[in-house]
């Protein structure tokens, strides 16, 4: 198969397949040629789509699938199209237990609680109202506390590829070259000889 | 000393406890409990209104606050302080505390870069996919994938929403083909007939959507001007009576020619 | 605005748009110019699209809507994907309108169109079949629409007890807002200022 009639294929199949999106296997099931091609033409697709400034689209990798989007740079556009823009993001506290749980993943409501010191029940139903996080098995013991995880909407939610395209977790607060807890101790006893 | 607090601003008391460790310039390592404590507990009291699941949390943490103040307090007896075997064993009362800032904090900045990628996110969108049911055969519409369970469903429900909010003056276009004056007039007429041909006025206007209204109206001025109908009022005031003049209408509805 | 620029709008609006498609007038609204260069932008982008052969997508006009389809040379392709009926592209649509139902219900098909935005009477009569739905009483009004509600075949498949196990909607949790309260301020003065 040509270079442009390979191309004009994926083009067609992810255009069809929307917010749904395809992975390469199944472009390659559809198409009917290798794995290896796919990969070749959607990087040549992606080229083309960024290089012609007549295209209002473009490739992303979203949930292990490859998806067409607009342009970031029409994004004015189509934002004329929003209605009511604000109301759709999420909340600092959603956002706070969507990153626990993110990073944490599976954890329980209480773990969360526990974490952030505050109630969490109201962004935790959010968010799986939202279909960001669902219930991805039971707690061992006792109770059998609801575990929660992370969805494919999350990934498509916040333009991830898979869940190890996270940006790492901060580290830890700068430390001095000091040990933090032989620090405690200096500073603990030069307080009480003080006072 | 004023102070400008909004409740909401926070997300719990380890975010007002890491807003004022960042506002004091404190050390998160050495925290003066006194001064903190203070600035904690003068905070909450700036809080206009805080919501009552909430509140406890607040005051939980205040008097945790509390408590390793006056543990630091404590006086400790002279010959206790040569001996560094005490002091190994006893931790400082703040560990606990500062070791979950640290590990809030972690995730609150964790927050902040989720939200940056939720703007980027917003910058681009995506279609639909194609409808293409009218390429297949009846029994292969309804084949889900034998995965499926109630968390894909509700996320085909909120990727319809967020499509529906981009598309909003779209959807109405279509709302309005929906149901043609030719349709509704055939619809009154039922009405009309089913109540032995007297309807109040206000029981033709049933509907909650505005378009409907709108059809509704017009469809029974169409039908006044072809003298299907006719429309009386007892007094002023009163609600209006729609009463059908003829039974047969066949022939006005097959002369009406639709724009489509 | 230059050409590329106009074509890049052009194009993403239409993508988003998709089945649907948008007309001149839309275009212009949108993209805030006149609908003379929309014109001049849709003839400029059909030439494109049907000169390159590495595109796999064309411009059609139906009723004064223009919209994106896929070119008829890629239509094998295509049918590769039809032929795969689990595939969730086609699936989607009969998943959407089962969604519409169970958290909506009653519904008429007309409400469950005007949702959607698109034709949906196959998908409604797929899950009738397949008694995942079925009539639950009429409309008030005239008409008298068949009004749509999920079957006990439904909760079986779906694994759920009875429909309020359905996972909330973001709205639904919004709803349970608590009242802000200041009875905590007065607890809390009480409990402090002696301190």
């Amino acid at each position: 198969m040509n270079s442009n009639k390979l191309l004009s294929r994926i083009e067609a199949l992810l255009f069809v397949a929307g917010d749904e999106g395809m992975t390469v296997k199944q472009l390659a099931q559809y198409i009917e040629v290798e794995q290896m091609d796919i990969e070749a033409g959607l990087s040549e697709l992606l080229t083309q789509y960024n290089e012609e400034e007549a295209r209002g689209i473009t490739l992303k990798q979203l949930a292990g699938t490859y998806q067409i989007t607009t342009k970031p740079d029409v994004a004015d556009t189509l934002k004329k199209l929003i209605e009511n823009p604000t109301n759709q993001v999420l909340t600092s506290a959603s956002l706070e237990v969507l990153a626990i749980i993110a990073y944490k993943q599976p954890m329980t409501r209480a773990e969360v609680e526990d974490l952030r010191g505050v109630k969490s029940e109201r962004p935790i139903a959010t968010l799986a109202a939202r279909a960001l996080v669902q219930e991805v098995g039971r707690a061992e013991g006792t109770g059998r506390a609801i575990l929660y995880g992370t969805t494919k909407e999350f990934l498509n939610y916040f333009g991830l590829k898979n869940i190890n395209e996270l940006p790492p977790l901060p580290e830890q607060i700068e430390q001095d070259d000091e040990q933090p807890t032989d620090l405690f101790l200096t500073k603990f006893q030069e307080t009480f000889t003080q006072k | 000393m004023s102070y400008e607090v909004k409740l909401d601003a926070f997300s719990g008391p380890l975010d007002l406890l890491l807003h004022l460790i960042h506002r004091l310039e404190i050390d998160i390592y050495d925290i003066p409990m006194a001064e903190l404590t203070e600035q904690y507990i003068d905070h909450i009291h700036a809080m206009q209104t805080l919501e009552l699941n909430e509140a406890s949390e607040y005051l939980v943490m205040a008097a945790t606050l509390l408590a390793i103040k006056s543990r630091m307090l404590i006086p400790i007896h002279e010959g206790e302080i040569d001996d560094t075997e005490i002091d190994l064993d006893d931790p400082d009362p703040r560990d606990e505390l500062v070791m979950r800032l640290i590990e809030y904090k972690k995730y609150k900045e964790a927050a902040i870069q989720l939200q940056e990628l939720e703007s980027e996110r917003g910058q681009v969108f995506t279609k639909a996919p194609a409808d293409l049911s009218e390429y297949m055969p009846d029994e292969q519409l309804a084949l889900f994938d034998k995965n499926v369970n109630v968390f894909d469903m509700l996320s085909a429900f909120q990727k319809l929403m967020r499509r529906k909010q981009l598309k909003k003056p779209l959807a109405t276009r279509i709302a309005r083909q929906e149901i043609s004056v030719k349709e509704q007039m055939r619809a009154v007429i039922n009405v009309l007939k089913n109540n032995g041909g007297k309807v109040m006025f206000s029981d033709l206007f049933t509907y909650e959507d505005k378009s409907m209204l709108v059809l509704t109206f017009l469809t029974l001025l169409e039908l006044m001007k072809r003298q299907v109908i006719f429309v009386e009022q007892q007094k002023n005031f009163d609600d209006l009576s729609v009463l059908l003049q003829k039974e047969d209408i066949g022939d006005e509805l097959e002369q009406i020619t639709e724009p489509n």
